[in-house]
Parts: C-alpha cells; structure tokens; sequence
C-alpha cells in the first residue's frame, strides 16, 4: 500500500469512533502492534525528550528502506508510536523526508501535535524524520 | 462565615467551563488556582481607573497607584500576622523568593565546610538553588529522610542539627505527597542551634492558617497564583533584622538611595529588595485574593478541604490495584497514587478525555519519586471550590480507566 | 492602517477619566503607559476561560495554556524579528532581564582587569547592576560621556573600545532626554573588538521600529509595562549562541532537565533561563499589546508621535525662561525641561492639580542629572494616545503656573 | 492663641477657596512666612528623607518650648512646612506629642500626608513629632 493509502486507511479505521474514549481505547489495542525495538536498544541514546513518559526508537536502513521499531513504557505512547510506524515504515528515506503526514489532524489527534505536548507525538516525528535525512545523507 | 459551596463555585467562571463536552473537574489545584471574579475585576478596573506606576510620581494616579500598592503590602503582612509590612517583599513568586534567600545567603554568610538542611520532599524550587549555594560556596547539602509514610523522621532531622548548618529551607506542604510537615517544632528545634529557617509555604498559605510569629520562621515564600491570585506575583517574608543585614539581590530603580557613576547606596527595606517597576497590579490583586481566602477564613476552607480529601482517600482506597502514594497522618490537598501496570501518563490522559484535569509525573520532585523507585504519580489537588460530586467523578473516571487498559 | 488618533484614544478607558475634575491629560508614559481595552479583556477572558499552568500538564487546559504562552513567545520574537523564538525569555521586566545577563557575565566571563562600557545616560536599571558586576569582579566600569545637547561623543566611545571590554550595555532611547543613540553604528563598532551589546531597549520598542537582526546586537531588554501591556512582565532578547553559553540566573522547576538530591542538569533555551512558574498570563497579554502596537504600525507610531514631540518642543520653546534639557538631532517620545526659579517639583504639583501627569525628579537617572547641574527635570513624555491639545493644556498650564510662582 | 484656634484659623483662610489651585497659590504666598533656618542647619544632619524637594528642619528647646525653623528647595514644600510650624511653633513637647492635628484634612490635604507622596509631609511631621519626643525625655 502506499503511504497515503495506510493513512487513509487509518482515517477510516477512527471514523467509526465519535467518542474521544473509543479512540483512546482503539490506541491502547493498537499498543500491542508496535514493533518491538531490541532490548539492545533502550538506553538512553534512543530515548526521545520531550515526552512525560519514556520513549526509545529506533531505525535502519536495509536495502533503501527504513525499519522502524519502538517502545514506550505507557500504552497510549505505545499505540500511537504504532501508527507513525504503520504509515513511515519500510519506506525509502526520500519518501519520509517528503511526506505529507494528514492522518494526524484527520482523527483528531493534531493537538497532540503541539511540542509542548507532553505526550511527545512532534518529537517522535522529528526523530523519524532525522533518521530519514540521516540516512539519506549517507546513501549519496 | 460559613461555607457556602454553590457560591463559592458561582464566584470562579472557569468551573463553568466545558472539556470535551464533559464539564470541567478541575483537580490541578496544587500547580495553580483558578481565579473568583473579583480578583480579575480588581485587574481590569485597576487598569481602567487607576493604573499609573508606583512610587516616584508627583501626580494624582501615582499616589493613587502607590496608596493602593502599599496597603495591599500592609493586607499581606496582615495576613501572615507579620509584625511590620516592611517584612513583606513582593516577588514574582515562590522560585523568586527562595533564589533571593538563596542568592543573599550564597554571597555572604556561606562558606567552605558550612551545612543547608532541606528535606526529602522538597519543590525543586527549594532544591536546586540550594545545590548550586552549595556549589558556589562549597557548602554541604543535608536531606532529612522520609519513612514509609511520606513524613519526615524527626530523629533523622535532628541528628543533622549542629552550628555548621547555616540555613535550614523546607516546604510546610508536600506539593506531591501533601505531607503537612510539623514545621513550628521543627523551627524550634533549629533555633537552639541559632539556625534560620525558611519556610516554603506554596503548598500551605492556601489550604492552613499561617502565621509568621507563632511560627516564628525567619523566612517565608510563597506564589500568588496557587491561592487564587494572578501569576507573577508572590510574597517573601522576612524578619526586619534579617531583611536589613542581607545584602540586595536585583538592582535598578527604586532600590538605591544614592547613585553616582562609581557607587550608590541602598534604600530601606522593602524596597531595597525590589528593584524596577514591580509587579504593582500584581500585588493588588493578590491582596484581594487573600481577603477573599481571609473572609471564607482559613480555619473553613482547612475544615472543608480536609473532609474532601478524607473523602477521596476513601474513595480511591476502595479500587483494587490502586496505591495511594503518601500517607502522613497529616495531609492537606495532594492525593497522589498509582495504579498497577498503568503509567500515571496514561491515566491522565484518559482522565483528561472524561474532563478531568490532573497532573501526573514527578511534580517537579524528581529526587522524591526516584527515592520511592516510582516513575511518577497521577495527582489530584483539591481546593476550596472542588465538590464530594467531583470526587466521585474521579474514581468512576479511574474505574472507567482501569477496564480500558485491562 | 492609518493613524485614526479618536479610535486610539476610543482604546484606552483610563483616557475617560478625570483628575480633581479635569480632564486626564496623561504625559507620563515614560514611567508606564496605559492599557487598551484589547489587553485587558484579554487577561479576564484568559483567566475567565483557560488558565492552567504551562508545560507541565497532560490536561486540556494545561495544553492551551501552554501552547497560547508559547504562541506568545513566538509573536514577540516576530515583532523583535529575533531568528528563532528560542532566543526569546520571558522576564519580569527590564530591570529582571539586564540583571540576568549582568549575573551571567559576573559568573562566568568578567574578571579583574576587564572592562564594561556603558553610558551617561543611563537608567540605574543599566547602571547599578554593571556596578555591582565590576565590585564584585574586579572589572571596571567606562562612561560615554555626552555633549551639551545630550548626545553620546562617538569619539569617546571609540576611545573607549579595546580587547579589555566584555560587554557594552546602552540605552536604545535615553528615558530622560529622549535622546536617540544610534546604537547600529556603535554596535558595528563594538563588534570589531568582538564585544558584545546589551541593548536596553526599554524605551524605544513602543516608540520606533527595533529589528534585533538588522541592529544585530547580543541581547535586548524591555518592560511589558511601557508598551501598553501590564506589569510583570517582559522580554529578553539573546542570541542563541549566547543563551546556549551563559550560565542560569534562577532555578527551581521548569528549567531543568534531571535533579537527584546531589546535582541537577538543566533544560534547553529558553526553558533554562525560566525557573519556576512564569507569568504566563502577563506573556500573553504582552503578545496581544505587541500585536495592538503592530497593527497600528511602528512607521505610523514613529510618525505621529515625532510630530507630536515637535510641535510640543516648539510651543514649550516660547515659554520665557524655560529651558528644555536634552536637545539631541534625533529624539522620542520624552521632553524634559525645568523653569528658572521654579523647583521641577513645585511645577508637577501644580500640573498635577490642573489634571496634567507628568513626572518630576532625576527619572532614575541621578549620575546624569549631576553631571547636568540640576537637581532635576519637569518630563512630559508621549505615547499614542497624546494629541496636540493635551499639548496645547501643558502649554496653557505652565504659564498658568509661571504665574502663580512670579 | 491655643493650637486648635490656629488650626481653626487655617481652616478658615482656606475655607475661601473653592479652586484647587487657589489653595495652591495660598500656599505658595505662605512660603515666604516660614521661620528661616539658620544656614549652618541646611546640612544633611538636617534634611528630612522622603521627599522630592529638599527640606531642612531644626527645633530647639528654650524655656520649655519647641521654636521650629526650617527651609526646602521647593516652594510649595515651603507653604506646607509654614503651616505646619505656625500650629506647632513655640509649645511644649508634650503639647506636640499629643496634637490632634485636624487641619491638613479639613483644608483638603490629608492626601498629602500618605507616605508614599512624594512632597514628605508626613516625614515632617514625624520629624516634628520626633524632637518633642527627644526634648521630651531629656527634660525628665
Ligand atoms: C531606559 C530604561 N531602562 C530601564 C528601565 C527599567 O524598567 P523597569 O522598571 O520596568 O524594570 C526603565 C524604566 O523606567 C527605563 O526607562
Ligand atoms: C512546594 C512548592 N514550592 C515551590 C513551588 C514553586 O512555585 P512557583 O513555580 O510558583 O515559583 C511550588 C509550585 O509548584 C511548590 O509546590
């Protein structure tokens, strides 16, 4: 599927919801999809600021594509670093680095976009996105 | 007066607010207050009839300005039954106040080899600043331990007392645990080794009658905002011989006496510690928010608010996986828990979609949570327009949660 | 937007208001300036409807708070043009701001043998804390003297440059004599010897165009107050190389990253130089009145209130026997002035009595008052909201008092 | 005459304006009354604190009465420190020390006597107060 088909996909998968508690209990069942980062992994140096919980991420590059896999210690963190990675994943750097990311605002998620929120969805976003540009960087 | 709930909510046009559709259950109380009407009335009309800056005017609104400023200094004296309002100094609030005691002690009474007792449950704002005293004078920091409870081991306080330890700083009101800590005997305990003591009164002026004499603290700080007045705005209470022997802490206009190109002298206290235009408005409206607190009356809000909290602990008690975190036998306002296998974060969002306004992580107490070996807490604060409704609110809102994340 | 004189005064209600049963005539807004109904309200409907404390909550109105405070911080960044809202902090006011930078530089950069550059016009508010920074470092402190007419001798200034100074600190536009110092050149100039600038813009962000890029000085201060926003509150502007670089001035919650009862790591810039709960309310009223001033237009401003400086310069200069003090080329918002044989101060009290406000005395500026033989000046200083028949009432006025003194 | 007629004199004279400014001219032609102080007295020892203007004040004591003397840089400062000298001038200590002084309300400037207005009247009249004081506990 193309990245905009997986958005639209989960936009259609939130329309059922019109109570915000539906969509929250829908990301907590998502929490258990995240691929899960290596034990290796969750250490400070792959741990995001800026979140009230904790977050580690993590990235590589195998054959012109990103694998992204992640972890939280609260669930709600969990289900939504689940969706970033559902729609980022196995994409080339280019593609992430050009994104035009609108699931977000469409299932009602856009403020928790804000940097100040404590959740930390804009600063799991850069981390994905630094990864791309990183990445990208190197391969040329 | 008695305590009339429905009017006291009518006076706070916040709490008509709505939150997602639900109505607001606002139990924030302990990072700030929302504020009664006539504390924002008094702000607008002032800036609408009155407002000229204080203190060096010949004119009319000047006058006006600096009566009404130096009455609300006499209003705040009066209400921490302080013996004179030369002892109030206005601040921009308690982290304000404290780095001014910080500052004043750091550059001349501290030395190499010198002690600052603070306790296990300190703000960072009565922390931090005494770290880097310590960094900067080569001071020693001493932290009097907690037990199980959350209270403070008295033994432990009291092996620490001795003439090396030069200042002793502690919160009268856990911020986190709601710990009410027994500072008058503390205080005089501190004092048969001649040590001053300032006490971090965030946490309490709003909830428990305060009283600098009885109390006999040398210091006192505390922030506007967490008792139903503006932001940038808060009091230091210092006693006058202390207050005349510190040397200033910020310098401009008003707190010099005398000024040439190579020196200038200082004028009296407050105003020596009150350098630039202060917060004046600032200052006048917290003076109404205390008459407001004054004419409710501490002893009604301390009644009230402790049958509320009395309530809530019940309440919590009684959900399964949920641990209260913090049981002093003496408590005002924070109830903080935890429930199994849920991070705090994930309850107060949950919380917050059902309209409930909590805080949740290490409320600014970071050294406290990891000495529990917890990440944080969910915390409700309670102030003097939360309702036993609200309360029940809260635990079917954890119920609620609870099944969503099981 | 055209400059609509009725509508600006229409803005401001205190404008209403009467004085010993004159009409207000306000000419001191060099000590504040008043309020539009614009900033008012916005504070009441803040307080009325959104008010949570910032950075700090999971919660709804947590979140709106921050992200208004933090929008505010953007704006004043855009009306400042800084190159990122980062490089913006959110003090108290000026004289909190130049004391952050001047406690920054006493501890870490300042030593014996170095030098400060500041001028003869000076505020205490730029003066004192440069004082206090050489006592207690040992460096000295350098005066740019002035001519006759109240302008900085660039020559001097030049002479003063030298490897030895490290920080060069001056008023944008002098609050007594109007005085406006061309701060572009001097900073230029500072530069070659890599110094940096300090610019105390207190008096000119309400009254002229400031762009802190096209200046390029270092760091820039203001007052909320002066600008038509309320007290409490106001701005530092840093560049980020230098805010990432210079220690913190307070500390407590908010502007750290990690504490543990022995040692504490602090947060990114801005955060790191904003301890404890800031007013973010004052922040935010600060943005809405940047905004009232920037829909107005600073060109307008500059224009409307240059003439109306001129046209008072011109009615005062017919008054027999009085002398205006401060005659700079270039020149805002202030006219100071004394009246032979009659004290500064017994000409405010009878102003005063016809409604008229104006400010008597040294104006926070002692050194600079000595060093002009006087013990003071009459100042009448404009804003927006002044028109030429308030200057007409002042003419009118004086006269009047000529004669009751004669 | 006894302290309350001359206040009642004050009131009086200033009972004919109507005008704020007139009391003000009042004042000001008052200025010229005030008992000189002897040059040697204008030294800081003597200034009173609190006030805009510069204002000198010396008491002494002969034959069990205060005499007042005193001068300001500011004419209106002058006015005021005459009224205040032509009530307080040549009585005893303990007469000052229990003064009812209504005067400077009933002519309509008790304003004035805050003590955060700039012009001192009420550093004045502590000062007053102060040497009755002093004078008084001498002669015990
Ligand atoms: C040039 C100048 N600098 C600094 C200040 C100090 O400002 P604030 O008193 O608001 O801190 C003032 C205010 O009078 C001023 O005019
Ligand atoms: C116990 C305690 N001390 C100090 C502070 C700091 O207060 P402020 O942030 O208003 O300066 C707080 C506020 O959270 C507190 O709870």
């Amino acid at each position: 599927m193309t990245i905009n088909e997986i958005q639209d996909q989960i936009v259609e998968d939130f329309s059922v919801f019109d109570e915000w508690l539906d969509k929250y209990q829908y990301l907590i069942d998502l929490a258990t999809d995240t691929p899960q980062i290596d034990n290796q992994f969750k250490t400070n140096q792959y741990l995001i600021n800026g979140c009230q919980s904790r977050v580690w991420l993590h990235a590589e590059l195998k054959e012109g594509l990103i694998y992204f896999t992640g972890d939280s210690d609260a669930i709600i963190t969990n289900g939504i670093i689940s969706l970033l990675i559902k729609v980022l994943n196995k994409r080339t750097p280019k593609e992430i680095i050009e994104i035009n990311l609108y699931f977000i605002d469409k299932i009602g998620l856009s403020q928790n976009l804000s940097p100040t929120r404590a959740n930390g969805l804009a600063a799991m976003l850069k981390q994905m996105k630094l990864y791309a540009v990183a990445f990208d960087a190197k391969s040329k | 007066m008695s305590f009339d709930i429905d009017k006291i909510r009518a006076d706070f046009p916040i709490l008509q607010q709505t939150v997602y559709g639900k109505p607001l259950v606002y139990l924030d109380n302990g990072a700030t207050t929302q504020k009664p009407n006539i504390v924002i009335d008094r702000i607008s009309d002032f800036y609408r009839t009155t407002n000229a800056n204080v203190h060096r005017g010949v004119h009319f609104l000047s006058d006006k300005s600096t009566q009404e400023y130096e009455s609300s200094r006499d209003f705040v004296a009066q209400f921490l039954n302080a013996s004179s309002s030369k002892e109030i100094i206005f601040t921009k609030g308690a982290t304000d106040s404290i780095n001014l005691i910080a500052d004043a002690f750091t550059q001349s009474i501290l030395k190499k080899g010198d002690q600052i007792i603070v306790s296990a449950l300190e703000h960072h704002a009565n922390l931090v600043p005494w770290q880097i005293a310590c960094q900067k004078t080569g001071a020693e920091l001493k932290i009097i331990p907690i037990n199980e409870k959350g209270e403070l081991i008295q033994s432990e306080f009291e092996n620490l007392l001795s003439d090396k330890v030069k200042i002793f700083s502690i919160a009268h009101v856990s911020n986190s645990l709601g710990t009410i800590n027994p500072v008058k005997e503390m205080i005089a305990k501190a004092h048969q080794f001649n040590i001053p003591v300032l006490l971090d009164a965030s946490q309490s002026v709003q909830h428990i009658e305060v009283d600098v004499q009885d109390l006999d603290c040398e210091f006192l700080a505390f922030s506007g905002h967490k008792i139903y007045a503006p932001t940038g705005i808060g009091a230091l209470y210092g006693k006058t011989e202390w207050l005349e022997k510190l040397p200033p802490y910020q310098s401009g206009g008003d707190m010099i006496d005398q000024v040439s190109y190579i020196s200038s002298t200082y004028a009296e206290i407050p105003l020596k510690f009150e350098a630039g235009t202060n917060n004046y408005v600032g200052a006048i409206a917290l003076a109404e928010a205390l008459k407001y607190v004054q004419n409710i009356g501490l002893k009604n809000i301390a009644n009230y608010e402790s049958e509320l909290l009395n309530y809530a602990t019940q309440k919590l008690n009684e959900i399964e996986a949920l641990k209260i975190i913090g049981t002093a036998d003496k408590k005002a306002s924070a109830l903080s828990f935890i429930i199994d296998k849920i991070h705090n974060y994930d309850l107060g969002m949950i919380l917050d979609k059902m309209g409930i306004a909590v805080r949740t992580g290490h409320h600014c107490t970071q050294p406290l949570m990891n000495k529990l070996g917890i990440n944080g807490t969910v915390r409700a604060s309670f102030a003097i327009y939360n309702t036993k409704e609200e309360v029940d609110k809260l635990t079917n809102a954890l119920l609620k949660a609870q099944q969503m994340f099981s």
